[in-house]
């Protein structure tokens, strides 16, 4: 890379953006934003749900063009009419929202829109691309068959490739937005590998995240976003953890995990044996009134695939699952929402919102047969019931009419927390319920799942983040290749008990496990 | 598209101009333009009549449009609206009271139906290929037991059903515009009609979320299947023939005038009344050419332009969606 | 299948898998057992000239699916092959008995087909008007063209020459089995080889990513429309050379009997999953239940029964290869 | 006030008042050889008598299409209105309301229901066609050998009648015939040629092809040429002459049968007019411009004349 000095012995930015504004029809998503990337600087973009940091790299990545404001790249001005006029000035994107090419191919996923490998008669050299693909997968310490169609990956495996495709391109600029959003800590150690190496060849790297600790880790600068404004741009190092959030949520977050444990009554759900081919078997888990437990486990432990399987959304095998004493029957959905067991989808997008609905329709399609009357949907009980849930949850960014993708990616989780209240389970299965949640609505959430403990029910809480599982959680379950490998009493949990019984190994030979265990 | 383009469609639509409305437009624009060419075409009398052409196709687009918002589609109505007649003709010849043969009829379109939906829910595979092979298969079994002959030797009650007037008002237009109130109460007020939409727009969200998606689309394609069979009893008496040919080409005329209403084929969008001014537009243009001596072989050409005339427009208005 | 050196070392069963996981399997393990029942009970079914015979017969089909196959790989429909081969098929025949020639015959017919075929690209991809519409548009309009500019007389008496395609032979193999097996050849090329080929996958599995990725999406359409239009031409040079003259009803109906050959063949109707193998597979499977039932006689009235009854078993095919595989819902 | 039937208002005004008759003449569908020259006949007659001439049908032969055309001409208020019908009930609703508004009914080339219609202009009967059929096809095979029908769609009212008196000449003329198959042709060039190349490769022991339609025919005789079995597959049928030139000109076929639809499409304007003039005689002959003295068959029905047989020899004098 050869950048001229600037005057003033200052670096040449990467891209700079001045002044930039941009609405979508009345909403303003982000107005007069100065943001600048330095070579070899790793900066952190912040901000609560809704703030404008998507928005803001998207017109950087030429998915938007602003309403305002100017671009410039390298010290030139510049105006992209398309991500390939982006890419094509070096700067790669890791977008929020998987978009990947479920039909094909993990090696074809990496090239698609780029060159492909050539072979002498100008047809496709698939062996090359296969093996540059494998090569590119295994620097970020991810060995997967790369001639197996997409679909058939976790997301944590699909987020790798999303991270993959990006790195592949010798960009200048690479924007990350909540990269580590499905990852567990095993892999998002491994990107931050990556961010230093970049950082050491000079690329500049722009950072999105919710989890702080991360944030503080890796970046050199740190911009904070609040509703679409820029409030502060600084060096990490003059600011702290408390600082942050303050700024960000413009108010001092008091208690961030909020956890009143209380006594366990009876067993509401019961799992017996249950199993799946090549996903999971031998699952006993028992989950009490007013108990939260912790699900934890490596990527492709199988908890989704368990949690769903109680839910009916997947058909079990072997094995039998009891709610008030009642075996529920298999593969229903329905049924386990009669019997009062509902489960939050880790996938947001494609299976926890109707997009074009509005947050209302969102909210109610579940308990709809509720408000009907002779068939018909009675719709001031619906409304209300919309309006409690949503103002309860504080869903921001539109109101209960407005279509629910309007919403920014965490409002949209409280769209599908409030859906799930709307049922008022007596269990609750929650996947991943905080992923790509700011630290605002994150502690609006675990208030929340307190709260549910508190009114009786049970919850299992599924989470990539240990911290999370530790603060929240009553009882600690731990997964590894479908099996329960470990419980633990909340005082017994520690984290390095819980990466054992993840791993499969104990003490400090647990990291080299590890690496076994991802191959 | 130019940015005067978007301002201009921008405005228009801030101003509220949704598809229906547009679409009305056309329809009225078109009815100006008929009532030029030929001075019998906006007479009451012409009107009338020519809602006895449609209705047959425009039952069957109320339960098209259903199918189509869930992102399926229905290609086996033309054959399946010939197995009916056959069947109600037939079973009537061969010694059934016309009544019974009648129920028999509507049994056999509501099986049919039934048995595409099943068909393609509980083996997984899409309507589209489902129906492709009934479509061939029901029309086959209408040539079959109709060993290509034709029964037409109904008793004169049986002309009831497609030659009958109230006043002025053919029959059949009144059982039209009862089937289009029901169906429009069910998609738009019903938690069945919201199960419809959210299985259109996202199918997996939609089972998550509890929606009994394989019974609701089993119900959509045994209620078309119902639908159809109405349509073919209307029909057999309007032509008061029963043979394995009609409705031949029918499930053209049907996605015409659903697609032309605003209905996406890729699920999730579509309306009742869309899909009536579809029906419409396509029925007026039809019957006003006819009438002004235009040859049927501009015809054609004619529809083909206006379909995609009309939906340009549409489009035009539609708004921006990024 | 060229992917078998990397199976290496995997057992029989891999090899089946990966068999099993390619979306035209079901209905080539379906053409299979027809052939199979149909070479037992119908005389002559497996005679050399029966089975060129069938070949010939799906030639105008088999052309037109392998290019149909590729708007539906990418996510789109067209469903106005019918009046396209009809206009192609007048227009090239014009030519024919002007010229008696077959590279002007068929130049006309190709001009013809990719003129309409762009007129429908355009139409989808800048007047943003949904494909399905768009096609049936050009469904009425093309025939209706047809009409007018016949009046509904036949083209006949297309010279020899001209007819090449239909009735000429290389090796004892005819002429419209070499130019469908061509195609074939050059689509499976395109479909693995070309960057236009693979992007076309890309855009029908998911659109607004391979825009994300950019991919010229309006432009990867397009071509797949003109593709289109350039197989309608072809196809209808072979279908004059066949037929030996032209009506005007030439083609109709013809677009169910593609799109059924396409989405039999395994080619997902939603698009960015399947191949050209899918689309030849579909098309020789309809040809062979149609001559089936010739050779058969089964009765005239009864022939679509038979014929929907087996599309529908060849379809359903499909679960028990899910179910062999694994793929669990 | 609710009645079967009974369309209140219009009705055209009939009778020869002032402006000239106007008829509404409508043939199983527009667009192909047969019914353009059927259009040409008619045409010349309307110029000779004066009269205004509404010529359409539907693109495709369905019935229900014919019915709505048949209600359009209804609204249009003509004088008399002629059909050839894809089916004879199916159309026979629609043809009563023409008379009860007090227009004359006919038909042409395919009847109606008897009671729908004043007239039926009859080109040939279906016996006569039936029995030609047979005699031709049994010149060319000493009058035994298995044999295959192509017909055009499987619903047709008339191609099912001519096979009827096919089958009944086979069995009282030539007991050695036989009629082994019948394949429908769907109106397709193409795939009556498929299905007849099949079939004669199955069954080499065929004799001879019928084609019973325009279409059928062509698409016979295109697949026995192509399979070089010239003299040995007889071929014969029904259709129209610049369609079968070439294959009359190779041998392939030697005779095909028809009636000049040109006359045909002529007949039926003359009589439609008589009708609206009331001139039209209960039996005995009638007058019909160029056509000379046509023989009325029944008090309702006009017949053309006998079949023509078209030959090597012949088939240049005509034009359509
Ligand atoms: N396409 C769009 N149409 C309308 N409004 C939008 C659109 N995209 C974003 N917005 C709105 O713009 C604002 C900023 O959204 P953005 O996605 O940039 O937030 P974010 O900071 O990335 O949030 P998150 O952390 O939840 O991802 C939100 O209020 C959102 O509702
Ligand atoms: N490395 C891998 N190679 C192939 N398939 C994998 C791999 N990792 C996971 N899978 C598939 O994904 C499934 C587990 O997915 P998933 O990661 O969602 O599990 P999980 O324990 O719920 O994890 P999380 O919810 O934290 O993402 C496994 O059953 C397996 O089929
Ligand atoms: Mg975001
Ligand atoms: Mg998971």
């Amino acid at each position: 890379m050869e950048r001229g000095a600037a005057p003033g012995g200052g670096k040449v930015p990467v891209f700079r953006l001045r002044g930039i504004t941009k609405r979508f029809g009345g909403v303003t998503a982000v107005e007069g934003v100065d943001f600048e990337l330095l070579p070899g600087e790793v900066h952190a973009l912040v901000g609560e749900n809704g703030a404008g940091k998507s928005t803001l790299m998207k017109i950087v990545g030429g998915l938007y063009a602003p309403d305002e404001g100017s671009l410039e790249v390298g010290g030139e001005p510049a105006a992209f009419s398309s991500p390939r006029e982006s890419e094509a000035a070096g700067i790669a994107m890791i977008p929020q929202e998987l978009d990947l090419f479920p039909e094909l191919s993990v090696a074809e996923n990496l090239y698609v829109g780029r060159r492909r490998p050539r072979t002498r008669w100008g047809g496709i050299d698939w062996g090359r691309m296969r093996r540059e693909a494998g090569e590119k997968l295994a620097s970020l310490g991810v060995g997967l068959d790369v001639s197996a169609p997409v679909k058939r990956l976790s997301t944590a495996n699909q987020q790798l490739v999303a991270i993959a495709r990006a790195l592949l391109r010798e960009a200048r600029a690479v924007v990350m937005d909540e990269p580590t959003a499905a990852l567990t800590g095993r892999e998002a150690e491994r990107l931050f590998g990556i961010i230093a190496g970049l950082r050491r060849r000079g690329v500049g790297v722009v950072y999105i995240s919710h989890r702080l600790e991360e944030i503080f880790r890796i970046a050199d600068r740190i911009t904070v976003l609040r509703d679409g404004h820029l409030v502060k741009t600084a060096p990490a190092s003059a600011l702290d953890p408390d600082e942050l959030v303050r700024l960000m949520v413009g108010r001092p977050l008091s208690e961030f995990f909020s956890r009143h444990p209380h006594e366990p009554g009876e067993v509401v759900l019961e799992v017996r044996g249950l199993g799946r081919e090549g996903e999971f078997a031998d699952v006993d888990l028992v989950l009490r009134r007013g108990e939260v437990v912790g699900l934890a486990g490596l990527i492709g432990a199988g908890r989704t695939e368990l949690a769903q399987t109680i839910f009916g959304i997947r058909t079990p095998d072997r094995g039998e699952v009891r709610v008030f004493g009642e075996v529920l029957p298999p593969g229903s959905p329905r049924e386990a929402m009669e019997r009062g067991v509902f489960y939050v989808p880790e996938e947001r997008k494609s299976q926890g919102l109707i997009a074009p609905f509005s947050v209302k329709d969102n909210i109610t399609l579940s308990v709809l047969e509720r408000f009907t009357r002779f068939g018909f949907v009675s719709r001031g009980p619906e409304r209300e019931l919309a309006g409690r849930l949503a103002g309860a949850l504080s869903v921001r960014g539109g109101g209960i009419f407005d279509p629910v993708s309007r919403l920014s990616g965490g409002n949209q989780q409280k769209v599908v927390l409030a859906k799930s209240l709307a049922r008022e389970p007596a269990v609750l299965l929650l996947d991943e319920p905080t992923r790509g949640i700011d630290v605002g609505a994150k502690s609006e959430i675990y208030r929340l799942i307190d709260r549910l403990a508190g009114e009786g029910r049970a919850v299992l809480l599924i989470s990539s983040e240990l911290e999370e599982i530790l603060s929240m959680s009553d009882r600690v379950v731990v997964m590894r290749e479908g099996r329960i490998s470990g419980e633990f009493g909340r005082e017994e949990a520690t984290q390095e008990r819980i990466m054992a019984a993840a791993t499969g190994v104990r003490g400090p030979s647990a990291a080299v496990a590890e690496e076994e265990a991802g191959r | 598209m130019s940015a005067t383009q978007q301002t201009l469609r921008g405005r228009l639509s801030g101003l509220g101009f949704s598809r229906e409305l547009v679409l009305l437009g056309v329809l009225l624009a078109e009815l100006a333009v008929m009532s030029q060419l030929s001075p019998v075409f906006l007479t009451v009398g012409n009107l009338l009549n020519l809602s006895r052409f449609f209705v047959e196709v425009g039952l069957i687009a109320l339960g098209m449009t259903l199918i189509i918002i869930t992102g399926g589609i229905d290609l086996s109505v033309g054959s399946n609206l010939a197995l009916v007649s056959v069947v109600v003709g037939f079973s009537y010849v061969w010694g059934l009271p016309l009544g019974a043969a009648i129920v028999l009829g509507m049994l056999v379109g509501l099986l049919a139906g039934l048995f595409n939906g099943l068909f393609s829910t509980l083996l997984g595979l899409h309507p589209l290929v489902v129906t492709l092979g009934t479509f061939a298969l029901f029309r086959g079994l209408a040539y079959g037991l109709s060993d290509a002959d034709a029964v037409s030797s109904f008793p004169a009650w049986f002309a009831y059903f497609g030659q009958a007037y109230l006043g002025p008002v053919p029959g059949q237009l009144l059982v039209f515009v009862a089937a289009v109130a029901v169906v429009w109460l069910v998609l738009s007020r019903t938690a069945f009609g919201r199960y419809v939409y959210a299985i259109g727009n996202n199918e997996e969200a939609a089972r998550f979320s509890g929606v009994p998606v394989e019974r609701v689309k089993v119900a959509l394609y045994a209620a078309t299947g119902l639908l159809v069979a109405l349509a073919a009893v209307i029909y057999t008496s309007r032509v008061s023939t029963a043979r394995g040919d009609s409705g031949l080409g029918l499930e053209l005329d049907v996605i015409s005038a659903v697609v032309l209403g605003g209905a996406s084929i890729y699920g999730g969008t579509g309306t009742i009344a869309g899909t009536v001014l579809g029906v419409l537009i396509i029925a007026t243009l039809r019957n006003g050419l006819l009438l002004a001596g235009v040859p049927s072989t501009w015809q054609l050409f004619l529809l083909g332009v206006l379909l995609l005339a009309a939906v340009f427009v549409n489009e035009f208005f539609r708004k921006e969606e990024s | 299948m060229s992917g078998a050196a990397a199976a290496a070392g995997e057992g029989r069963a891999g090899l089946l898998r990966r068999f099993l996981a390619r979306p035209e399997a079901p209905a080539l393990v379906f053409l299979a057992v027809l052939v199979a029942v149909f070479s037992a009970v119908a005389d002559g079914f497996l005679r050399a000239s029966n089975l060129e015979g069938i070949l010939a017969q799906v030639a105008v089909v088999g052309v037109i699916a392998l290019a149909v196959n590729q708007v539906i790989l990418a996510g789109e429909i067209d469903i106005s092959m019918g009046s396209m081969l009809g206009l192609c098929a007048i227009v090239a025949g014009t030519v024919a008995v002007a010229t008696g020639k077959l590279l002007p015959t068929l130049l006309a017919g190709v001009a013809v087909g990719a003129a309409a075929g762009a007129v429908n690209g355009l139409l989808v991809t800048l007047g943003r008007i949904p494909a399905i519409i768009v096609t049936l548009g050009m469904l009425y309009a093309l025939r209706g063209v047809i009409l007018l500019i016949t009046g509904g007389d036949w083209i006949t008496g297309i010279p020899r020459e001209a007819r090449v395609l239909g009735l000429g032979s290389l090796f004892g193999v005819g002429a419209p089995v070499l130019v469908l097996f061509a195609c074939y050849v050059l689509m499976e090329l395109v479909h693995r080889h070309s960057g236009w080929g693979r992007d076309v996958l890309a855009v029908g599995g998911n659109r607004s990513a391979a825009r994300l990725a950019g991919i010229p999406v309006d432009r990867v359409r397009f071509w797949a429309f003109v593709l289109v239009g350039v197989a309608v031409g072809i196809a209808s040079v072979i279908y004059i050379g066949r037929a030996g003259s032209v009506q005007t009803n030439t083609g109709a109906g013809l677009e169910l009997r593609v799109i059924a050959a396409v989405v039999i063949g395994g080619t997902s109707i939603a698009g960015g999953r399947g191949s050209p193998l899918a689309a030849l597979t579909g098309a020789v499977l309809i040809g062979v239940i149609l001559n089936g039932l010739v050779l058969l006689d089964v009765p005239g009235v009864w022939q679509d029964a038979v014929l929907g009854s087996l599309i529908l078993l060849a379809v359903a095919t499909d679960v028990l290869r899910r179910r062999l595989i694994g793929e669990k819902t | 006030a609710c009645g079967v039937g009974q369309q209140p208002q219009q009705g055209g005004e009939q009778g020869g008042g002032e402006g000239p008759n106007k008829i509404c003449m409508m043939p199983k569908l527009v667009g192909i050889p047969y019914f353009n020259a059927a259009e040409k006949g008619a045409r010349e007659a309307a110029r000779e008598l004066g009269v205004d001439l509404v010529y359409d049908g539907p693109t495709e032969a369905l019935a229900a299409d014919q019915v709505e055309f048949i209600e359009q001409f209804i609204q249009q208020q003509c004088d008399a209105i002629t059909v050839a019908a894809n089916d004879p009930d199916a159309l026979a609703p629609a043809m009563k309301k023409a008379k009860q508004a007090g227009i004359a009914t006919g038909a042409w080339d395919a009847d109606v229901a008897e009671d729908a219609r004043d007239v039926f202009v009859n080109q040939a009967t279906f016996q006569a066609i039936g029995y030609k059929l047979v005699d031709v096809m049994a010149e060319q095979t000493g009058g035994k050998g298995k044999f295959l029908v192509v017909t055009g769609s499987l619903t047709a009212p008339n191609q099912n009648a001519w096979l009827k008196e096919m089958r009944e000449r086979m069995r009282q003329k030539y007991p050695q015939m036989e009629i082994a198959s019948v394949q429908p042709g769907e109106e397709d060039l193409q795939k009556g040629i498929d299905i007849t190349k099949d079939y004669l490769r199955a069954n080499p022991d065929t004799a001879g092809v019928f084609g019973i339609t325009s279409v059928a025919l062509p698409g016979a005789a295109e697949a026995v040429q192509q399979m070089g079995l010239k003299g040995e597959v007889a071929v014969t049928g029904l259709s129209t002459p610049n369609e079968m030139k070439p294959y009359v000109k190779s041998g392939v076929v030697e005779k095909f049968v028809l009636w000049n639809p040109v006359d045909l499409g002529y007949l039926a304007v003359y009589v439609a007019n008589a009708q609206v003039e009331g001139t039209l005689p209960e039996s005995g002959t009638f007058k019909a411009g160029r056509l000379g003295e046509v023989k009325m068959l029944a008090p309702d029905e006009v017949l053309l004349g006998p079949p023509l047989v078209f030959t090597r020899e012949n088939i240049d004098e005509y034009d359509f």
